[in-house]
């Protein structure tokens, strides 16, 4: 019967229409690398961006027809049910396509400052952003990690692209090992649960778990302990974290953001389908290990932070503590809570965004010092109101979408009853905004009164800045829209 | 005696551990690269062994996957080495710890 | 009900809401003026806060006495899945404090110039204001946390840009003190919503929950305890005290005076709207702790007062003392200590916001609030002692003066279910007396330095600028009456809430009845 | 013509506005002039109020009228109002503060000629004389306490009124606080009372049931604790002699004519809850401040501070009427005190400006040729005084006396020791007088001395001549003659009446005066006549008033302050400390986790080793299930 398949081989049906958004990307990746190729002079960077600009809105339009699709059509999946087509794999992919969008634009006046080839660092950015998709949506874990390397390895020469500096070489080695050797964990984590289940995809491990009396727990328990490590790993939660600050710190600004910002959400959404769709029916097995992660996490950022006197190491261990918060939704493992979780996600990728446009901004990566920032209230007054914003979203002050996130996860929390985590998350994000607080001070409470050089920046990053502020207060006053849309995108498998 | 998946997922696992402990110990980093080569190697054979174990060919087209991005994985980190041994030659992964607190 | 209530306010006028909008909107125009007109800043900031003023005097206006219920209240759907609406209502609680309010901002804006950026000075008040007004308007507990936790920014700004030399230093302490209050107080108010929620749809709505009571008797301790700590620092009690000195010290002029004025009521009026009406039981089993570190501020404050060195510093801990008087009442659960209490927020926000003001043109004029740095004031600058001494002697409490009318009030009432509490707090008069006269004893008497000499005296710009406070101080003091009847049917329904929902019961007072003497001890438990 | 009430008070309330508003304009004498004559139509306003209660029939009780303002403090069940009582003894009160009010406006254009806040001066009298009009004719207990506060504000104003003097100051201050810790008993009484009656309404409180003996003790003594802040008896008495750093009208119509006597009016006023214990101890404390003021009298070489022990003396002589009951005998010293000790006290203020403003006896002597009048009436007041018949002070002082003697549980005691200060107090008076207007002139010539002008000549008459007749208005022995006795009745619940037969009364009385004159003879020998050595007579512990005051000081400086500023320590060091500690811990925390950050490759990846392993075990064995 094998050879019957082999002498008439019948793919798996493909929905192209579904795929067609990583394709586009992936599409525009050839063509700058081709343009960079075959054009006689060296490309602009104008036109990288302008490229990956347009495949991104381009591929964000097709996101929304799939999402009427869904809409009217309910979820559906594709290629052996092994990619997902539904509300949480559209929320992912619009919210990486506006990542990537905003990433292209605030590494415009950086590539052209840092000297660094415009053509491969778009080609490359595009690459992870599909990879990142692939994640998102895979229905498979094989397919997930695919997705994950994709993502990773593009991040890893974006880091290193910046070779002339030997932090950004170190800052790439060491994610480069670390994540091989993460992913490591993952895979074999991916390997017991094929084991134990009999399968990769998601839809029939589900199914599986529902369905059968189980013979071997062990097997599978340390399948999800592993899996939930590699994703651990990605998101930067503790004990897992300590590759994030040196990383951050050593990264081009813009590929931080990135890391921060799409990375983490992607990872999030590969443990979100895994964990809360996938091993729903364990969920009393793998929630209290997320709530002991999501409270060592807290903890660790926040106190980590404070210590920290450059703004980037600071910002790395905010986005650790901000890891923490989303697993604390996670760990309620409830519809509630990934839609907690998937609202925090999408502000907070905005607000990252906006912070690391503005930190590329300030100036070359040899350093963030506070000092850099001093006297900015002054001399860019704009600028510092809007980084004073974006600041205070992420300590999750009111009328600021961080605050909307930060009271759906409390909220969460408190419907599962684990009201000491709830706690836990208050008191450490009041500990994390004494560090915000002294880069505001550091803006605006100047001993001495003398204008600082201005940094040089480029109109694109002011867009950035601009669209992630106003992002920031719009839902921080009306959030309803942004929460209908996570709701809407709670993951359901389906086989297709 | 007969062998049965057992000792494959035992010896999958042996290599995994392997790997892990001596990218933990060693300090060179090319070596610490073939580590991580052999963990995946591990968790290779745990797919084959599953794969034979449930009758399914599946597990075994992973193999595959992986093997390609490992290879991948293989390209960047050799790249990347090759960039820090340039300009410092013989650099082992402690001299890599500029960024720390 | 909502849906009632929504009907027989939907045709006026939101005014409520428009209190809310104007300074914000003020504060938007000012940030568009053309940074080459400066001068232009506070003045346009005035209007709008003078409009705020305005609305605000119209709501008193039209506030209809012996009413117990909120007026003027305004529903609209705002974040329907979380079940939060904008709610925003006023009752005889929350009036008076939604009036001083409304006239300290613009007096403030029009008596303190920041000597640099006024664009965003302005902006920060207002929106300050905007925020204050939130908070005492604000009837579900979603959007009352909004404004209670968004007034941190621009007072914070205010402190951090405006302030003293240790200014950064305050500030921050300023805010993470009260967000660390205010950080448990939310897990609290999700609980209170999600428990008490039942069968029912899930509300933030302060009225409606108050009538469900769901909570079990220890949950709602817990609770109560989450609100109370938050409160109780923004109040502040002693011995959460301490970021108040330092902010107050560091800040401005207009951050002091409004932070004395408006911001620590906020934690009293939150005591009060939130602790007693939603957790009565929770209110009546932890009165005794809570009255006693009311009595221990007002003495505490008072001595620590009495050996500061700055003025200000003084200052700051007399508000101490007298915040301490106002939760001692509270917590004594009597229809005058709760007037009282409510009355003393006023006066204390009319008498401190003044000394406030005062010391800081005293500040203008001699750039030192150190004590021993100024001597013999009241010879050169006659007009100016006093009015500080009218002020002065409103803090201390003199009948006649608003001051006395509050603490008298608090403490009558009190003494019926505190007895002890209130011998112990009337000790604070005395310590009011002492440190008052005695600061006012080292600066303005005694003979002048060649300084002291030049101390120019009040301006008649400052003058009107003082007068209302003055004429405040007078009036209130002589015909408390306008207040106390407009607030009284709210302080009753407050305590029917509570004896319905508690075993407390009120004492009948004022009827002739033989007191035994540890009658007052029966109700603290 | 009673209606008119509200007029009294209003009027110096006026004075005081047109002063606040122009009295800079106004300026010397104007201003004066302006308040003089806003106390004296108050006065006759008072006279007309008086005819018109009069009128009225006296036992039927219909001599009490309320008239209210507006509800001052309407608060639930409590309610006070802003209103006026007028009954024989507020009026009987009301009559004297306006009537020696206005005569020490009068004396104060003269003494106070040439001084830089000349209108400020009136400005605080008008503000004082109204404030203590709303004491005396208030008709609840708080709008006697607005006065009783008002009163002491105004007497701080008055004390600290040259501030430049760094003792001035202090006195004032002290002055104030000392009152305030009166002030706390006056509260907490009045909220016991409120609590126990259910009102706050002397009328009502008059006609309420009598409260429990703890509950009725208690209010009596925290009564009593006001009136010894107030009327400056023993422990709280310190205060007025420094008081008499305020100009000398000062002294005279807030330190010894009408303030200070505000007390015994409180106590007389709420008669009816004064219990028996409350009264014992009442009486005795009296006495006690009767005696030691008197010690302290003897020694004093500060012209005004004798005057000032005297007052308290005398004020202890009042209170000890009361508690013997006689409370009429209260009320007619505090009248007639009022004439004689304000004569005095003008008298040595003319003596001091003739003096230019020199207070030590010990540099006076001789004066009465340079300044006659004031030397005549001085002398009127000092026989008054020290109880000479048929002077004023004789028949009051009399009257305290006997009733002291009637008291019922250690009668005869407290009438030993009224005796004996009646024997001082003729002593030290002597004294003065010789001091200063006989024996030989100790000034220098430079000085020349001169009589003041009329406007202070004027009321030191005035006020000799009701020193003289002023004990008409209460005479024993015939029935009809006790005036005022009469006309207070209504007030009482259990009017007092002496038990005591006339011969008794007799022999009292001839025992009382040889005391006074044998005083007046040791101080004739001793101080004019030289016959009897002084030195012994000055002892340094009586001119230092028992070193009470200093004792205080040496307590509140000490032990007080360092108390305070370890307080105020504490507060910065632990309760500041511990917050800003909590933020340190939080560093330490982190810094005890720092290490791991180390940047090594290795140590990273044995975190996730580790993290890895525990999850596997803890999962795959189940450790938390």
């Amino acid at each position: 019967m094998g050879a019957l398949q082999i002498l008439g081989f019948v793919g798996p049906s493909v929905n192209w229409w579904a795929l067609l958004p990583q394709i586009i990307l992936l599409g525009a990746a050839l063509l700058i690398l081709l343009a960079s190729a075959l054009a006689p002079q060296r490309t602009s960077t104008a036109f990288t961006t302008i490229t990956t600009l347009c495949s991104a809105i381009t591929s964000s339009i097709v996101a929304i027809g799939l999402w009427n699709d869904v809409k009217t059509g309910g979820p559906s999946s594709s290629i052996a049910s092994a990619f997902g087509i539904d509300g949480f794999s559209i929320f992912f992919t619009l919210l990486i396509l506006i990542g990537l969008a905003a990433t292209a634009l605030l590494s415009h006046g950086y590539l052209d400052r840092e000297g660094i080839d415009p053509p491969e660092f778009h080609a490359l950015l595009l690459c992870s952003a599909a990879g990142a998709i692939v994640m998102a949506s895979a229905n498979d874990l094989i397919v997930m990690f695919l997705g994950l390397e994709a993502l990773s390895i593009g991040i890893y020469v974006m880091i290193a692209m910046h070779h002339r500096r030997s932090e950004a070489r170190e800052s790439a080695i060491k994610y480069f090992v670390l994540g091989a050797f993460s992913s490591a964990f993952l895979l074999y984590g991916i390997a017991l649960t094929y084991g134990a289940t009999g399968s990769t995809n998601l839809v029939h491990i589900r199914n599986y778990l529902d369905a059968v009396v189980f013979r071997d727990q062990h097997l599978l328990m340390a399948a999800m302990a592993l899996l939930l490590v590699g994703l651990s790993f990605k998101v930067a939660a503790a004990p897992f974290h300590f590759w994030a600050p040196d990383v951050y710190q050593g990264a081009p600004s813009p590929v931080t953001g990135w890391m921060a910002s799409i990375a983490k959400a992607a990872g999030f959404a590969a443990l979100l389908r895994i964990f809360f769709a996938a091993f729903a029916s364990h969920d009393v097995d793998w929630a209290p290990i997320v709530g002991v992660l999501a409270l060592i996490t807290l903890v660790v950022g926040a106190v980590m932070a404070i210590l920290q006197t450059d703004v980037k190491r600071m910002l790395a261990f905010s986005s650790v503590s901000h890891a923490g918060y989303v697993l604390v939704a996670v760990h309620a493992a409830s519809a509630e809570g990934t839609s907690a979780a998937l609202f925090y996600l999408f502000t907070y990728t905005l607000m990252v965004l906006g912070t690391f446009a503005v930190v590329g901004a300030m100036g070359t990566d040899d350093g963030h010092p506070l000092s850099r920032y001093a006297g900015l209230g002054h001399s860019r007054p704009i600028l510092a109101i809007g980084f004073t914003v974006l600041l205070l979203a992420q300590a999750g002050i009111p009328t600021t979408s961080g605050f909307i996130a930060k009271f759906q996860v409390i909220a969460a929390a408190v419907n599962n009853e684990s009201y000491f985590v709830a706690g836990v998350a208050m008191v450490t994000a009041v500990i994390g905004a004494f560090m915000y607080l002294r880069i505001v001070m550091a803006m605006y409470v100047t001993d001495e009164e003398k204008e600082r050089t201005s940094p040089t920046w480029h109109w694109t990053t002011s867009v950035v800045v601009i669209a992630a502020v106003s992002f920031t207060i719009l839902i921080g006053v009306v959030p309803q829209l942004l929460i209908e849309f996570a709701e809407d995108a709670v993951p359901i498998l389906i086989r297709g | 005696m007969e062998i049965t998946t057992g000792w494959y997922l035992v010896l999958g696992a042996l290599l995994f551990v392997i790997g892990g402990t001596g990218l933990l110990i060693r300090r060179n980093p090319l070596v610490m690269l073939m580590c991580v080569e052999l963990m995946l190697n591990g968790v290779n054979l745990s797919f084959v062994a599953f794969a034979r174990q449930l009758d399914d060919i599946g597990g075994q087209t992973v193999v595959f996957f992986v093997l390609v991005v490992a290879a991948a994985e293989v390209v960047v980190g050799l790249g990347l080495l090759v960039a820090i041994l340039r300009r410092q030659p013989g650099a082992t992964a402690d001299d890599l710890s500029a960024l720390r607190g | 009900m909502i849906q009632l209530v929504a009907a027989q306010t939907a045709s006026s006028f939101p005014v409520l809401n428009a209190l809310i909008i104007v300074p914000i909107a003020g504060a938007l125009v000012v940030v568009l003026l053309p940074n080459s007109r400066p001068e232009l800043m506070r003045p346009v900031g005035a209007i709008f806060a003078s409009i705020a003023a305005a609305l605000s005097l119209y709501v008193m206006a039209q506030f209809s006495i012996h009413e117990a219920g909120f007026q003027f209240q305004s529903i609209q759907s705002w974040i329907p899945s979380l079940g939060i609406n904008w709610h925003v209502g006023v009752d005889g609680i929350s009036l008076w404090l939604v009036v001083l309010t409304g006239l300290i901002t613009p007096i403030v804006l029009i008596a303190v110039d920041p000597h640099h950026d006024p664009k965003p000075y302005t902006a920060w008040l207002l929106l300050l204001q905007a925020g204050s007004f939130g908070a005492f308007l604000a009837l579900d507990l979603f959007l009352f946390f909004v404004m209670f936790e968004i007034v941190l920014v621009p007072m914070y700004m205010l402190i951090g840009g405006w302030g003293y030399d240790d200014r950064r230093y305050a500030a921050t302490k300023f805010f993470l003190y009260t967000m660390a209050g205010s950080a448990l107080m939310l897990v609290a108010i999700v609980s209170v919503a999600t428990l008490s929620a039942g069968n029912q749809d899930i509300t933030f709505n302060v009225v409606e929950l108050a009538q469900r009571q769901a909570l079990s008797t220890n949950t709602a301790r817990l609770c109560f305890l989450a609100f109370a700590l938050a409160f109780v620092i923004k109040v502040p009690i002693v011995p959460v005290h301490t970021w108040l000195p330092d902010a107050h010290t560091q800040a401005p002029t207009a951050g002091s005076v409004v932070l004395a004025a408006v911001m620590l009521k906020l934690g009293t009026y939150g005591l009060l709207r939130f602790g007693l009406y939603l957790f009565p039981e929770a209110s009546v089993w932890a009165a005794p702790t809570l009255a006693t570190l009311g009595v221990i501020g007002v003495v505490y404050g008072a001595i620590v007062a009495t050996m500061q060195k700055d003025l200000k510093r003084l200052v700051a801990y007399s508000s101490v003392a007298h915040m301490g008087f106002i939760v001692l009442g509270i917590f004594a659960f009597t229809t005058q200590s709760l007037e009282g209490g409510v009355l003393q927020m006023i006066n204390h926000g009319l008498s401190t916001g003044a000394l406030f003001l005062m010391v800081g043109m005293l500040y203008e004029r001699r750039k030192t609030r150190a004590i021993e740095e100024l001597s013999g004031i009241q010879s050169a600058a006659p007009v100016f002692a006093g009015f500080f001494t009218v002020v002065m002697l409103s803090s201390i409490g003199v009948p006649g003066l608003n001051g006395f009318v509050g603490e008298f009030l608090v403490l009558i009432g009190s003494y019926e279910t505190r007895r002890w509490w209130t011998v112990i707090a009337a000790t604070g008069v005395i310590l009011a007396a002492l440190y008052l006269l005695w600061a006012y004893q080292r600066v303005f008497h005694g003979e002048p330095t060649p300084d002291d000499e030049q101390t120019p005296d009040l301006t008649l710009k400052e003058g009107l600028v003082l007068a209302p406070f003055i004429a405040g101080i007078v009036f209130l003091g002589l015909y408390p009456k306008p207040l106390l009847e407009r607030i009284e049917p709210a302080v009753d329904d407050l305590i029917s809430h509570l004896e319905q929902h508690s075993d407390y019961v009120q004492p009948d007072l004022g009827a002739p009845v033989v007191v035994d003497e540890n009658h007052g001890s029966e109700d603290d438990h | 013509m009673v209606e008119l009430v509200w007029l009294v008070p209003t009027l110096p309330l006026l004075g005081f506005c047109l002063l606040l508003v122009a009295g800079r304009v106004f300026g010397e004498p104007r201003a004066g002039w302006i308040a003089t004559a806003a106390a004296a139509t108050s006065f006759v306003v008072t006279l007309v109020v008086f005819v018109g209660l009069l009128g009225k029939d006296g036992h039927a009780g219909e001599r009490s009228y309320e008239f209210i303002l507006f509800d001052w403090l309407p608060a639930g069940s409590l309610k006070v109002e802003a209103g006026f009582l007028v009954d024989p003894l507020s009026i009987t009160m009301a009559l004297f503060v306006t009537g020696v009010g206005a005569l020490i406006h009068l004396y104060s254009i003269g003494y106070m000629h040439g001084d830089p806040k000349y209108s400020k001066f009136f400005l605080y009298l008008n503000l004082f004389l109204f404030s203590m009009l709303m004491l005396v004719f208030g008709n609840n207990l708080v709008v006697t306490f607005l006065g009783w506060e008002g009163v002491g504000a105004c007497s701080y104003f008055l004390i600290s009124f040259w501030h430049q003097k760094e003792s001035a100051a202090t006195a004032g201050k002290k002055a104030f606080v000392t009152n305030r810790v009166g002030d706390w008993g006056f509260m907490i009484a009045t909220f016991a009372i409120w609590s126990a009656l259910g009102t706050v309404t002397y009328t009502e409180i008059a006609n309420s049931p009598a409260m429990s003996a703890a509950t009725g003790t208690a209010v009596s003594l925290l009564l009593f604790v006001a009136a010894a802040g107030k009327s400056a008896q023993l422990p709280l008495y310190v205060w007025l002699p420094d008081a008499m750093e305020g100009p000398t009208p000062v002294s005279a119509m807030v330190h010894a004519a009408t303030m200070v006597t505000s007390g015994v009016y409180l106590l007389v006023r709420m008669n009816n809850v004064l219990t028996e214990d409350a009264l014992l101890i009442i009486a005795v404390i009296g006495a006690a401040t009767a005696l030691f003021a008197a010690l302290c009298a003897v020694a004093q070489h500060d012209i005004k501070k004798v005057l000032a022990y005297s007052t308290i003396s005398q004020l202890g002589y009042m209170f000890l009427a009361i508690g013997s009951g006689a409370y009429v005998a209260a009320i007619f010293h505090v009248i007639t005190h009022a004439f004689f000790k304000a004569l005095l006290f003008l008298g040595s203020g003319s003596v001091i400006h003739g003096m230019h403003d020199e207070q030590d006896m010990r540099k006076m002597g001789a004066l009465r040729a340079a300044m006659p009048i004031t030397a005549a009436t001085f002398i009127v007041g000092w026989l008054a005084i020290a109880g000479v018949p048929p002077f004023s002070g004789f028949w009051s002082k009399d009257e305290i006396l006997l009733a002291a003697w009637e008291q019922k549980n250690i009668g005869p005691l407290l009438w030993a020791v009224g005796l004996i200060t009646a024997f001082l107090t003729a002593y030290y008076m002597s004294r003065q007088v010789i001091l200063v207007f006989f024996g030989e002139q100790r000034w220098e010539e430079d000085v020349n001395p001169h009589e003041s002008t009329w406007t202070m000549t004027t009321p030191l008459c005035v006020l000799a001549g009701a020193a003289i007749v002023g004990g008409a208005i209460n005479l024993p022995l015939v029935k009809d003659w006790l005036i005022l006795e009469h006309f207070l009745e209504p007030i009482f619940h259990h009017p007092h009446h002496f038990s005591s037969g006339t011969t008794t009364k007799i022999v009292l009385a001839i025992v009382s005066v040889a005391a006074g004159l044998v005083g007046i003879s040791i101080a004739t020998l001793s101080w004019l006549m030289r016959r009897i050595p002084t030195e012994s007579l000055e002892p340094e512990l009586l001119e230092n008033a028992m070193y009470v005051d200093a004792t205080y000081a040496r307590v509140v400086g000490g032990v007080g302050t360092t108390g305070f500023q370890k307080t105020a320590d504490f507060d910065a060091e632990i309760v500041d400390g511990t917050i800003n500690g909590v933020g340190r811990l939080v560093m330490k925390l982190g810094q005890l986790i720092q290490p791991t950050q180390s940047g090594y490759m290795r140590n990273y990846a044995v975190g996730v080793a580790v993290g890895a392993l525990a999850i596997v075990v803890v999962l795959a064995w189940g450790l938390l299930l």
